[in-house]
């Protein structure tokens, strides 16, 4: 059995973890909110640090843009003032304006232009074929206008689903074994690291 | 089938199984196989037996730098590949030089060397030298591959590198025999567009999802050899006979492979005796049938 | 000057705007709704009924993703959600992974609340900031699941790993789930392990099909004509490469 | 002015990003970068907005002595003292790192470690024969499930090479249809964000 402290309480959470595989129970529950104050904490503490490197110190250099930024984030506090609210969406429709620049931007070259291009295959190989009228049928299921179950556009669409279902089977599959390899050390850590009974 | 019509009152409480049940199987088939591994075999890929005759060729005392670039979520995947490998190039007495590419790579590099270095009888700076993080992926890799002595000049903990014994013969990155790159990224591409034109052979180790990228580059015969996933680590302790993390794994993984697919059999012969006792379709929620298909008159009830 | 290798990208930009501005006009004088039915979207109203005769809280969240597209269509699930709630007095608790989300959160369901003559029904603490580690989040939203028993389980926005471990636990407290997201890794465990999940696009079209707004509804239009598009061009495409042509791909990396 | 001033905000700076990415001019990609960094700098104020929403709703909890505040307790309590030793001993204190390592990590993998129970409850339940679309879904689940390991190569050697086909072919076919879709609706949901035309969505209109 382990003789180290840090062991021993890595040891016992990961039981009180499992303990609620058989039940919800309160020592699950005390590990809950222990949990999130920590993560809250260190995220707030990660947060103090960034802004006081990237926010205060630049600007007490003399980087005085950062004053936007910096003022912004005051004013996400507004919320708290009734008269005032309106002032804390300034900053909020500046995060999501940018967020969302930077969705489009990511979206329609990888996702869309690049992936029509790594379909444009030779059909000379059933795999081939498969490949290109399975990807068309899959993008068939999602037209929206495409309101009736017959013709040619809605037995695509139903080739798509069963395309979708292969791919939601065969991921579902695969990451099996991605999450007992997971598993697996937590196991050899608490009968090996901590009771020492397995090598 | 008359057997099968007398056990079908007892298939039919498969149908909703307590889940402790199927949590208590799964556990106890990653448990069981810890303490007795049971063995199963596996087949060798090719990829895998590349890697391992590659390595099994080297001269006694030969240069190899490793790479542990991976991603901590994926260290449960990679470790085992960095062991096996490790062990047969330590058995071979290579001599080592981790080059770190991300913040956690020394102390992967560390924890690896701590853990194997007495078994082994390897010594800090005779036998391996860890070299601290270097950022920039392309552009470190690119300044390893031109001037490495330039690139690399102190060991983590800030002696000069080319001292040590384990690397003064070194005058350029042609003097190695082979890299190394345990990889979740693109780190693998720019070392074989970087380095392995110098003459140096690289061999990845890579997580189950960056396998495709790689393969074409094995194809080309540009990567010597590729450890895919956990099922790569088991494969490589499987070809060079040393039963590691990953062979005890591999039983439990089939272990509980096995166990999931039972409880699948086990539903759906609850579900077909049910079936065939009421006469009818079963017509619970179908999350395969009815979800989200969104077309006019689309039947179906949900629960 | 316009930087290499986005003309392409350019080009179906302006092709979305151009046919979502032309569908706009053209649903604004017909009035003609153009879409399919989208099933996961009519059960939402499902799950709030049960969680209503049962008098239940309904629980919607936008998983660990940060600020992404998911995230944003899943703003208006949850208007319709908010306000549907509001309407049938049902009780809604919003979780929240990542801080930027949450204050968006409650403006929206504060709106929705207000808009349906209810501003004295919201209640701020009702949503709720839990974590941005992802786990911590998890545990948090497992409590809220176990001790407020809830009756409907809401999961629309981007997930990572999460997704099967907020699942199960809906449905260990038998809470009627409805997921939809685009992240492709995550969907086979929705569509195992949920009642309902809207797949990939399908929860993008949710604002146009749940609110049936001009602007969403000629956004969706316009999403079929690049569909279109795309499909024309891989057939065309796969045909054009089998006879010894790759125009059409170098076409794409422009 | 209260409607008007964010919507300008919103529209300049995800005009300005998204300008950036088609249009090359230095001055256009310095001003992107500062906003996306500004962005960084208001997603760590907002971390300080979900402080003190745990911190309300827990402190209430406690002063109305509502059920479970004893955990509202453990909650604050756990909280404040983590931040003050984190911002007074900074994270490289040997504290700091002995809770995160023990604590923090340990929580973090044997939570993300459960997903290995619910993958198999989740299979045990909804892979049922009921249909085409059940069954092409349950039978491409264990086809690769076997496939990846000893006991289904075992079983036909065959298995592992249908497992791989099963990924690399219909696998990319299908995601890959979601994704083209997915992508089209990302765009157009970033360009009514931008352009203030998701105003229900967004709560911007109150």
């Amino acid at each position: 059995m382990s003789r180290d402290p840090g062991v021993w309480v890595a040891a016992l959470l990961t039981l009180a973890v499992w303990s609620y595989l058989i039940k919800q129970n309160l020592v699950f529950q005390v590990v809950e909110h222990v949990f999130i104050g920590i993560s809250a904490a260190h995220a707030m503490t990660m947060a103090y640090f960034t802004i006081r490197a990237k926010g205060v110190q630049p600007l007490l250099a003399g980087d005085v843009s950062l004053l936007f930024p910096l003022i912004g984030g005051v004013l996400l506090y507004s919320r708290f003032l009734p008269k005032t609210t309106w002032l804390s969406r300034i900053p909020l429709g500046f995060t999501m304006g940018t967020a969302a620049a930077v969705v489009i931007r990511g979206s329609v070259d990888a996702s869309f232009v690049k992936q029509i291009q790594a379909t444009m295959l030779p059909l000379t190989s059933l795999d081939n074929v498969l490949m290109v009228v399975g990807t068309i049928a899959t993008v068939t299921y999602f037209l929206f206008n495409l309101k009736s179950r017959s013709g040619v556009g809605g037995y695509l669409a139903r080739f798509g689903r069963y395309m979708m279902m292969a791919a939601f089977g065969a991921a579902y599959g695969n990451t099996v074994m991605m999450r007992m390899s997971l598993l697996i050390p937590r196991v050899r850590f608490v009968f090996g690291d901590w009771l020492g009974l397995v090598k | 089938m008359a057997w099968f019509e007398r056990l079908k009152p007892r298939f039919e409480r498969f149908d909703k199984i307590d889940s402790r049940y199927i949590y208590l199987a799964v556990f106890l088939s990653v448990l069981l196989p810890l303490f007795r591994p049971i063995g199963l075999p596996i087949t060798v890929g090719e990829q895998t037996r590349e890697a391992f005759l590659l390595v099994d060729g080297l001269p006694q005392g030969a240069l190899v730098i490793m790479s542990p670039s991976f991603a901590p979520s994926s260290d449960a995947e990679v470790v085992p590949q960095m062991m096996a490998l490790l062990k047969h190039l330590m058995s071979k007495n290579a001599k080592l030089l981790w080059v770190n590419l991300t913040v956690e790579g020394s102390m992967y590099a560390t924890r690896a060397m701590d853990s194997l270095k007495d078994e082994f009888g390897y010594e800090y700076g005779r036998d391996y030298v860890i070299t601290p993080y270097l950022p920039g992926q392309q552009t470190a890799i690119a300044s390893i591959a031109s001037d490495i002595k330039g690139a690399l000049t102190v060991d983590v903990s800030g002696k000069p590198v080319w001292d040590m014994e384990a690397v003064s013969g070194v005058s350029s990155i042609s003097d190695f025999d082979l890299l190394i790159d345990f990889n979740t990224g693109d780190t693998c591409i720019y070392y074989l567009q970087q380095v392995q034109p110098k003459g140096v052979r690289v061999i990845a180790g890579a997580s189950g999802v960056t396998v495709p990228y790689l393969m074409p580059y094995l194809g080309s015969g540009q990567l010597a050899g590729l450890l895919g996933g956990l099922r790569g680590a088991a494969e490589y302790e499987m070809v060079s006979k040393t039963p590691g993390l990953a062979l005890g794994g591999m039983d439990a993984q089939s272990l509980s492979h096995a166990a999931i697919v039972l409880f699948i059999i086990l539903g759906n012969a609850a579900n077909l005796a049910a079936k065939s006792r009421r006469g009818r379709l079963d017509t619970g929620a179908d999350n395969g049938e009815n979800q989200g298909f969104g077309y006019e008159n689309q039947g179906g009830t949900s629960k | 000057m316009l930087r290499a290798g986005s003309i392409a990208d350019l080009t179906v930009l302006v092709l979305m705007i151009a046919s979502g501005i032309y569908y706009y006009r053209k649903f604004a004088s017909d009035k003609v709704v153009p879409i399919r039915r989208i099933r996961g979207l009519d059960t939402i109203d499902e799950a709030i009924g049960r969680a209503t005769e049962m008098g239940r809280p309904v629980h919607f969240t936008t998983g660990f993703g940060d600020l992404v597209a998911d995230t944003f269509a899943a703003f208006a699930v949850l208007d319709y959600v908010a306000r549907q709630c509001a309407r049938y007095n049902a009780r809604l608790i919003v979780s929240n992974s990542q801080p930027v989300v949450h204050p968006i959160t409650e403006n929206i369901v504060k709106t929705a609340y207000t808009m349906e003559g209810r501003p004295d029904s919201f209640k701020s603490s009702d949503i709720r900031y839990l974590s941005d580690t992802q786990q911590a989040y998890v545990s948090g939203v497992w409590g809220i699941m176990e001790r407020e028993k809830v009756a409907a389980n809401i999961m629309m926005g981007y997930f990572f790993a999460e997704s099967l471990l907020l699942a199960e636990c809906g449905n260990r407290v038998g809470a009627f789930q409805v997921a939809g997201t685009a992240s492709t890794p995550q969907l086979p465990f929705f569509v195992a392990a949920c009642d309902y999940t809207l797949i990939g696009e399908e929860l993008f079209a949710a604002g146009a099909y749940l609110t049936q707004d001009p602007v969403r509804i000629g956004a969706i239009m316009a999403q079929d004509i690049a569909k279109l598009l795309a499909i024309a061009l891989i057939a065309l495409g796969a045909v054009m490469y089998t006879v010894g042509s790759t125009f059409l791909a170098g076409l794409c990396d422009l | 002015m209260k409607t008007v001033l964010p919507m300008i905000v919103t529209f300049v700076g995800g005009a300005v990003v998204l300008l950036d990415y088609f249009v090359e001019g230095s001055w256009i990609s310095a001003t992107s970068n500062a906003f996306l960094s500004w962005s960084v700098l208001l997603a760590a104020f907002s971390t300080f907005l979900g402080g003190a929403n745990i911190l309300f709703i827990h402190v209430r909890n406690l002063k109305d002595r509502r059920p479970n505040w004893g955990l509202s307790v453990i909650l604050v309590l756990s909280l404040v003292a983590w931040f003050v030793v984190g911002v007074v001993g900074t994270t490289e204190s040997d504290i700091y790192k002995f809770v995160w390592e023990n604590v923090y990590s340990s929580l973090s993998a044997t939570m993300f470690a459960l997903n290995a129970f619910f993958i198999a409850s989740a299979a045990y339940r909804s892979f049922r024969l009921r249909g085409a679309e059940s069954a092409i879904l349950m039978t491409a689940a264990v086809l690769v499930m076997m496939g990846r390991v000893g006991i289904g190569e075992a079983i036909s050697s065959r298995l592992p090479m249908l497992a791989d086909w099963l990924m690399s072919i219909p696998g990319t076919a299908g995601m890959r249809g979601i994704t083209i879709g997915g992508a089209l609706g990302a765009v157009t949901v970033g360009l009514r964000v931008i352009l203030g035309l998701e105003r229900g969505g967004t709560g911007m209109s109150v």
